[in-house]
Parts: structure tokens; C-alpha cells; sequence
């Protein structure tokens, strides 16, 4: 078993949590290639997602991601609204043969789905200084693993949105700026840092 | 921050509630959405022209609203597509049965809402189609790339396709005559000054008091060049080159837009005006009609994009049609 | 000092040529002066409307020359009041035999200047009366002194003016309604940011980041109260108080302008609205019409006015009337 | 004797290098109380007049005021612009009977008869905090002499612009500022100053 009904719930509480205490480095992080709206997208977005999760009654994880989906979609807007909102959709989907609990084969199969759903939404592609530069090489670890190690996913992840730094964007808002869109890191690559840092904490607990 | 706001997080809806007080016989809110229409919404057996975006590019989209170009507008928090559930109500709202017609600014967010929306819509049997405009020769047409920015040339796909759409044209023909706009349409813009998201608190980006931004876009994101400041004239010129090196205006006949972005004074739009007009003449271009003022602004910010629109005979005249829309009367 | 411009003291000029070349059906400026007038002026047997003032209030007054307007306005110095001969040259241009009308805001200069032009006009046997405009309730109304200064309601005296005298009224019937705009309109605005007059090359005034001037005039000059920023909701109260003490509008119909001063997004100027209209609507005050935007600007200044006018049929009918001016299209 | 047509010219042309010289403090003090053109304003009628002065012949005093005159009121413009015109255009018309030159009780009747001017067109008064402030005591020290002393003259309009500083403005811009136009020295008076301060020199040499 990797994660409960009750896990997936403090998973997205986490992340609100690092959401909320970093909505304004997101916004400069998106002010300086961007339109600098991540963070307050992303702060608004998971505000949403607590209420909605908060009274609600829950019997599978793909019921919650189903509920995290949806609030995103309708909630956030942006690049950003659409793309979480499809990953989780899809993340929902393909846990819907799951029940109370999901095991780490089908968890690193539904995060292969919410990958191949935001490729599917967004056209982009690894390397091309997107949040997927994050989520690539978070799949491919847990590919490559037999169990999770909450450190080593935390630092995969941790290392990949540093990388995005180096980058430069062909797609997104910070495609416009062409070669000054290198020395920044990603904004939607650092939400989804810490998406993967919560779970890390989830599963480390 | 200094605005004359009240919650910075509110600034959408109390915006929502002072247009639709402000036009009580035109437009009207979608109770419990950020939708604004026609107040006589819908039309039957109209195509149904829906825009919108992020907010803070006021007059777009709202003040587009009126006989003769658009039905819906839907409104995003600032800078910020609208979600799906926004555009579907909006959609709902005006489909007259003749079908629904969106205009979407090349963005990741809203190429991917609007999309979202009308697969919504289709599953619920609304007709609807699309174009995407792309009129920033700023950026880098490239397929790999997301692509150039929808800014300024909007305004002229909002005027022509709805006019169009007017004379009781299929979605066909709306969606034919939009996309000859958006192939007929080139923009580029500049700022001299940044602006500030209320929610962010923080302008977009900083320049010392001798810089400008060459080919700003309208989201307060930096340009593609950052360089000392120059003359009216020189960034008429620089704005216009750019854009004559793009398209082939030669011998044609043009409608012009110099478009302030939210704080430049109208009287400065007027000088570059004065210029770029001269350089047209010069090269045998023939300025049919001139717009000169804010259709497509950043908020506060400081600058002001050059539009040009290649006419013909169709779109002249559709151009000259009739609109009541509050922010271009014809 | 950031601008768009090339010669600082060249702006007015430039400006003209941009507006004369953006609108060449429209209008036409006379040739060696800084007046610009209706393209078909003089309209034989009609009287006449003549405004202007210093620049830097576009789109006042050029942008409100057209049929059921105005049909000339001359332009000053940015901030100065034009000079007699030249308000004398557009009185000639536009005289079409019933006589010419001014409309003067309540500026010593402004005054003096159009004074001195109407006893040219009047040596030359041309017909001319007056409506000196002074709506702005910041300031003191008493006859010891300047009295108040003319600011946005002058725009409904162009409108209501221009719409009498397109209906073949006489000199004297048109100054009858004028003063009736007069006496029915107060304003007041307050601005949270100055401007830069182009010749001068600083600002007007400072402000801190928490600052703001109540009361401020149209020509960067200090307002009556520096205080700390307040909430939109507050600034509109205050505004609006100061307007409804001044004249009693108790059970009366209004037109409301919510006049942005040069860079306060329209964003700012709806929430604004909505505020006053519940206001209004509260003290049982009915809202007739309004009116959102730059009417009466003050450069790139950042700011709003409110402006509330009295309406009977007579003034309602005027203020619906057709009219063709680019910035007041009915 | 008191003033040559050559002396009448010296008199403009030392003004206007006041003017120029102070054009920026013109403008300042504007700013303050106004609406910060009169730097402006009177930079751009001196540098007219100049141009006109320079390319005429004049066989009168009054000549040489006619052109001041005519110049500054179709060049100027706001309320600087009428007031000092009609200043220089009754001191013209009180010259009419003069040639070449001015005696001194002909001149404190032209000075008389310019503030006359000022005060019919602007309807200000001695103590609104105007360029009158400037005149009338001068004016009042030329009725008081037998003749004039260049030192007392600049002394007088010296003092009086000073005491500007002190008046809260009831005409004029300044008026709307009410008790804010205290502590501020009135623009109009400072370049009326320069005017008389132009005057002493002429006389004194
Ligand atoms: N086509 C895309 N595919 C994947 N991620 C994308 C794409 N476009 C943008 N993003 C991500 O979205 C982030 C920006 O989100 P946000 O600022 O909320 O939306 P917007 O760009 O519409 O303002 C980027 O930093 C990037 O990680
Ligand atoms: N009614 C008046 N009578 C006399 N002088 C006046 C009057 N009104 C203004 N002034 C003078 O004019 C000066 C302002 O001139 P200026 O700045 O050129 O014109 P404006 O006030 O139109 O901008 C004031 O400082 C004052 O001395
Ligand atoms: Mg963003
Ligand atoms: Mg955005
Ligand atoms: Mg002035
Ligand atoms: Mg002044």
C-alpha cells in the first residue's frame, strides 16, 4: 500500500500549505518571464480545493483527485488552471479500479496518465521549460523504483526544477522572451516542486 | 501599490458590477458568472460572437459588446484566461441557433480554455468554431514554439467578424472572414513604464528612467528587448518596420491602430500617429481609416502598440459597418 | 521625465498633424494656427460652438468636434490657454452666420484670452456669447475671488450646447441652455499620482506611496487636501458627498460621469461607479445615463473625477441626441 | 530724461535674459501654486519678442511697447500672457504723445497706466497674491520720487515679491489652493520682479 484516501487528502493540504507560504515567489518567479500571476493563480486555485475537499466525504482517491480536478479547472484559469486540472482528471481516471487505498504500481501509473494529460493539453514537451520538466523526471524515478524513497523523489524533484533554469522556453508565456527567458526557473516547474515535496512528506510520514 | 481599488481580490467582480450599472440597456451579467452579453442576448439565428480573456485590458472585451460585433465576453481574473466553465456559460448564454463563434488571443491559457469550453459546448449539440489570433510580430512564428501573441489586430477580428456575423453570415463565413483578418493583421507594441497585477502588489518588471521595452505584449511581461529610450518618431518607425518586414503591404490599402496601453497620453499616440502615417504614405501605403486610442491596454501601463490591417473590398466594408458597441462606435 | 514625444516643445504641433491625419473626413485644422475645426465648417445659419483651453486634456476638445457638438476648439499650450488671435481665427472659421458660442472653462486665463477674442470677433460684427463652465465643487465658489474651476462636467455643456444648436436655436436659446448645463453640473476629482507638463520636465507635484490629493484640478496643479489613500469606496463617498451638498439633487434623475484623468485603468473608474450608483440609488437619486471613461484628462496623471448632472426632459433629449464627435459618438 | 527708445530695448532684452536665466525657477515656483507653465509660458513670449524687437526700427518708446505688446498677447497665452500684454499696450497708448524719449513723470503715468491694465483685465487687487503685488508698490515709490533711484526701485520690487510668500491667494491658480498658496512666492510677482529688476539696470547705467 502507498497511499490511503486519508494520504491522498494531506497530500493536497501540503501543498496548499507550500502554495500559500510561496504564493509571492511564484508571482515574482512568473513576473520575471511570465505575467506574474502563478502564484496568486495557484493560491486562489488550492484555497478552492481545501474548501471543496474540506466537507466532503470521501471512499477512493480517485474521488478526491476527481474533486482536486475539477475545483483547478473551474477555479484557476491560466496555463496553469487547465493543465493541473487535466492531470488530476486523468490521475482520477486512472485510479478508478482502485479503492480506499492505491499501491505504487498504480500511483506511478496515474502519474504517468497526468503526465500524457497535460502533454496531451498542452502540447509542450520536456525541455521546454515547463512544469513536465518536472514531472518527466518524477515519473521516471518512480518508473525506475521498485518502492518509493521520499528523499530521492524530493530530490529528483528539487533537482529538476533548478534545472529548468538553464532553459529556454519555446512554450508558455516565457517562450516570448526568447534567450531571456534563461537564468529564471520555471514558475509552473517550482509549483509542481512542490507538489512532488508534499507528497515526499506524505510518504515519508 | 496605488490604485484606486478596494480588495485587491475583488477587483474583477466590483469591475463586473460597475459596467453592468453603468450600460443597464446593453449588456447584462450571467447571473453567478463573470460572463457579460448583450442585454437583447440571445439572437436567433445570428452567429454569436464570444471573446474574452484575462481582465485588465479594459475596453477589451466588455466595451466590444453591441450590435454589429460582439455578443459575450468573458472575463478572467487579471491576466488570467477565464476558466472553461466561464466560456461554456457564455456560450450558452448567446448560441441564437446559428452557432457560436469564439475569438481566442493566442495564448497557452486561453487557446486551452476556450478549447475546453467548446468541447463542452459540442457535447451539448452548440456548433461551435474558432480562431486564434496571432497578430504580435514581436514574437517568433515558429509551430514549435507557443507561438505570436493575440494583442491589438483582436480588436479588428472583433469588428469584422461581427460585422459579418450581423448580415446573418453561416459560422462558415464568420470563421473564413476572422481568419483573413488574423492573416491580414500585424501588430507590435512598446512600453516605457511596467504595470502592477493588484493581487501581486509588485509591478511586472523595472526600468531605469532611459529605458523602454521593445515588443511588450499586453500581460505586463517583459519584452523582447530592453533598450535606451528614443524618439516618437524613431519607435514609430521601429514599431512599423517590424511590421512591414513581416507582411507585404505594398501598394495596399491599410486601416491603422496606434493603441495606448493604459497610461500614455492621447496626445502622444497622436505623434506617433503623425509619424507612422508619414512613413506609410512614403511608401505608397494607403491609410484607409485610423484609430488612434486605447482598445487594448495593460493596465497602467506606459506605451502603446502600432496596428496595421491589409484591406480589401470585403473587409472595408465590413470595417465600415454600423457597431454600437460602446468602445467602437461606427 | 519618460515620454513618447520628440520635441518637448513641439507636442502640441505634432499632436494636430496625427489628429488631422487620423481624421481627414472629420476634420481639418486652419492653415498657420492651432485650430481645429468640423471638415465642412462653417455650417451655414447654425450657430456655432467654439471650445478649447490649454492641451493635455484629450480627448477634450478636439475629440468632441462633430454634428451635434462642437465645431471648433483651438489648442493652447499644454496647460495655457490659447491666445486671443488664435480663438479669434476659429470664430471666423466657424461663423456661419447665427453666430458663434464659447464655451469657456473658468480659468483666469482661459477667460481673459477668449474674452479678448470675442471683442476681435465682435469688432468684426460676428455675433458672439459665452458660458464660462465652472462645476468643480473642490474649490470655494465666491465672488472675491477666481471662483471655481471649470474640469469634466464641461463636456456635458459641449454635448447638450452642441445638440441645441444643431436644432436651428438661436445664439441666445443655445447660452440659455448652456447655463442650464452649468447651473445643473458639479464635479470633483482627486488624483493619486501628477503629471509631467512636457516643457517642464518634472512633475507637477510629489506623492508619497500613501498618498493622495482630493480635489485636484485638470492642470497638475495641487489639490485642496493631501491625505492618506483611502478605499475606492471611501474616495467615491467622499467625492460624491461633496457634490450632493453642493446642490440639492434630492428625488432628481442624473447623468454620471465617472472621468479617468489619464492613466487609472477603467477597471478602477467601473469600481468607482459602482459605488457611486449604489450611493445614488440609495438617497433615491435616479441614474439616467452614464458615462465611464477619459473625457477630461490631465496628461498621464492617475486619478478620476465624478461629475453628477441634473436632468429635466429638456436636458435628457439634448443629452440623447445624435451626435458624430469621435470621443462622444451618440 | 529717463528712458531712451535704445534704453527701452535694453530694458526687454535684459528681461528677457532674467527670464531665460530663470526660466526653470519660473516654473517651480508654478508648480507649487499653479499649474507650472509660467517658466514656460514667459520664456516662450521673450523669446518672440526678442525675435521682433530685434529685426524692427523704432522711432518711439511707445513703438517699441506696441510690438512688446501685441507680441506677448498673441504668443503667450494663459493668463501671463493677456495681462502683461495689456500692461505693455496701455503703456504704449500713454506714450503716444512721447518721440524718442520718456521723461520720468510720463513714465510712473505709463507704469500707472499699464497696472491700470492689468488690474481692468484680471480684476485682481493689491493683495491677492498677484503680479499686481509687484506693481503697485512700485508704482507707488515712482509716485512718491521726483525721480527715479535705480537701487530703491530693485529694493522696493525686491521686498514686495518677498512678501508674496505670505498672502494666501484669492485670484489666479493659486486661489484654489487657498491656505496651501501660503509659504509660496507668487510666479507672476517673481517675473514682474524681473521686470523692475531689468528697469533699475537700464536706469543705472
Ligand atoms: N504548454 C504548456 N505545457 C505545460 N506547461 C505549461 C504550458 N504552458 C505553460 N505551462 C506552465 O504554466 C506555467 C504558468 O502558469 P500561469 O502563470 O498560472 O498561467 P499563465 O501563463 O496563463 O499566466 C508556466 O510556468 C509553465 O510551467
Ligand atoms: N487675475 C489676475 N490678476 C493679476 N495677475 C494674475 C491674475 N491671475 C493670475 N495672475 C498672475 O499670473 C501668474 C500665472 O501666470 P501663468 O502661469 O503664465 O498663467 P496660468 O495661471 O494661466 O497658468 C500668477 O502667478 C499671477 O501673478
Ligand atoms: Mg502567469
Ligand atoms: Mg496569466
Ligand atoms: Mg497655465
Ligand atoms: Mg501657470
Amino acid at each position: 500500500m502507498l497511499l490511503t484516501v486519508q494520504d491522498s487528502i494531506n497530500w493536497i493540504r501540503l501543498t496548499n500549505g507550500k502554495v500559500q507560504e510561496n504564493r509571492e515567489y511564484l508571482t515574482t518567479l512568473d513576473q520575471a518571464i511570465g505575467d506574474g500571476d502563478h502564484g496568486i493563480n495557484m493560491s486562489r486555485g488550492f484555497n478552492e480545493v481545501m474548501s471543496k475537499v474540506h466537507v466532503s466525504e470521501y471512499e477512493t482517491v480517485a474521488e478526491v483527485f476527481k474533486d482536486v480536478a475539477m475545483t483547478l479547472i473551474s477555479k484557476v484559469g491560466g496555463a496553469s488552471g487547465p493543465l493541473y486540472g487535466t492531470a488530476f482528471l486523468k490521475m482520477s481516471t486512472a485510479l478508478k479500479g482502485n479503492g480506499k487505498e492505491v499501491d505504487f504500481t498504480s500511483f506511478t501509473n496515474a502519474i504517468d496518465e497526468g503526465l500524457k494529460g497535460i502533454v496531451m493539453r498542452g502540447k509542450a514537451k520536456e525541455g521546454d521549460k515547463t512544469m513536465i520538466d518536472v514531472w518527466a523526471p518524477v515519473l521516471k524515478l518512480l518508473k525506475e523504483s521498485e518502492e518509493v524513497d521520499p528523499e530521492q523523489l524530493a530530490v529528483t524533484a528539487k533537482v529538476a526544477v533548478e534545472a529548468t533554469k538553464h532553459i529556454k522556453a519555446t512554450k508558455g508565456r516565457a517562450a516570448y522572451l526568447g534567450d531571456r527567458s534563461i537564468e529564471h526557473i520555471d514558475p509552473g516547474a517550482m509549483s509542481s516542486y512542490y507538489l512532488f515535496e508534499a507528497l515526499a512528506e506524505v510518504l515519508s510520514t | 501599490m496605488k490604485k484606486i481599488i478596494n480588495d485587491p481580490n475583488m477587483v474583477v467582480e466590483e469591475m463586473l458590477k460597475g459596467m453592468e450599472i453603468a450600460f443597464p440597456n446593453r449588456l447584462k451579467v450571467v447571473p453567478n458568472t463573470k460572463v457579460i452579453v448583450r442585454k437583447d442576448a440571445p439572437v436567433v439565428n445570428k452567429v454569436a460572437l464570444v471573446s474574452g480573456g484575462g481582465s485588465g485590458h479594459e475596453p477589451a472585451h466588455a466595451g466590444y459588446i453591441g450590435a454589429g460585433m460582439l455578443d459575450a465576453a468573458v472575463v478572467g481574473e487579471v491576466f488570467t484566461s477565464p476558466t472553461p466553465d466561464q466560456v461554456y456559460e457564455a456560450i450558452k448564454a448567446v448560441d441564437g441557433g446559428a452557432g457560436v463563434f469564439l475569438v481566442i488571443k493566442n495564448y497557452t491559457g486561453d487557446v486551452m480554455n476556450f478549447e475546453m469550453a467548446a468541447e463542452l459546448a459540442e457535447a451539448e449539440g452548440i456548433k461551435v468554431d474558432k480562431v486564434v489570433v496571432n497578430d504580435d510580430v514581436a514574437v517568433e512564428d515558429s509551430s514549435f514554439t507557443t507561438g505570436r501573441r493575440g494583442i491589438a489586430g483582436t480588436v479588428f477580428v472583433h469588428k469584422i467578424a461581427g460585422a459579418k456575423a450581423k448580415t446573418g453570415a453561416t459560422l462558415e463565413e464568420v470563421k473564413r472572414i476572422a481568419e483573413k483578418v488574423n492573416d491580414n493583421v500585424r501588430s507590435m507594441g512598446m512600453a516605457i513604464s511596467p504595470c502592477t497585477v493588484p493581487a501581486a502588489g509588485t509591478p511586472s518588471f523595472e526600468l531605469a528612467d532611459n529605458e523602454m521595452e521593445i515588443g511588450i505584449g499586453i500581460h505586463g511581461e517583459p519584452g523582447i528587448e530592453r533598450k535606451v529610450i528614443t524618439s516618437a518618431d524613431e519607435i514609430a518607425d521601429e514599431l512599423t518596420q517590424k511590421i512591414l518586414e513581416d507582411l507585404d503591404f505594398n501598394d495596399s490599402e491599410v486601416a491603422v491602430m496606434i493603441n495606448g496601453l493604459g497610461s500614455t497620453p492621447e496626445m502622444e499616440l497622436f505623434i506617433i500617429n503623425a509619424k507612422v502615417n508619414e512613413i506609410l504614405t512614403e511608401k505608397g501605403i494607403k491609410v484607409y481609416k485610423t484609430f488612434v486610442g486605447e482598445y487594448m491596454t495593460s493596465l497602467e501601463m506606459a506605451g502603446c502598440s502600432v496596428t496595421l490591417l491589409k484591406l480589401d473590398d470585403e473587409l472595408k466594408q465590413l470595417l465600415d459597418a454600423e457597431s454600437s458597441a460602446p468602445a467602437f462606435r461606427v
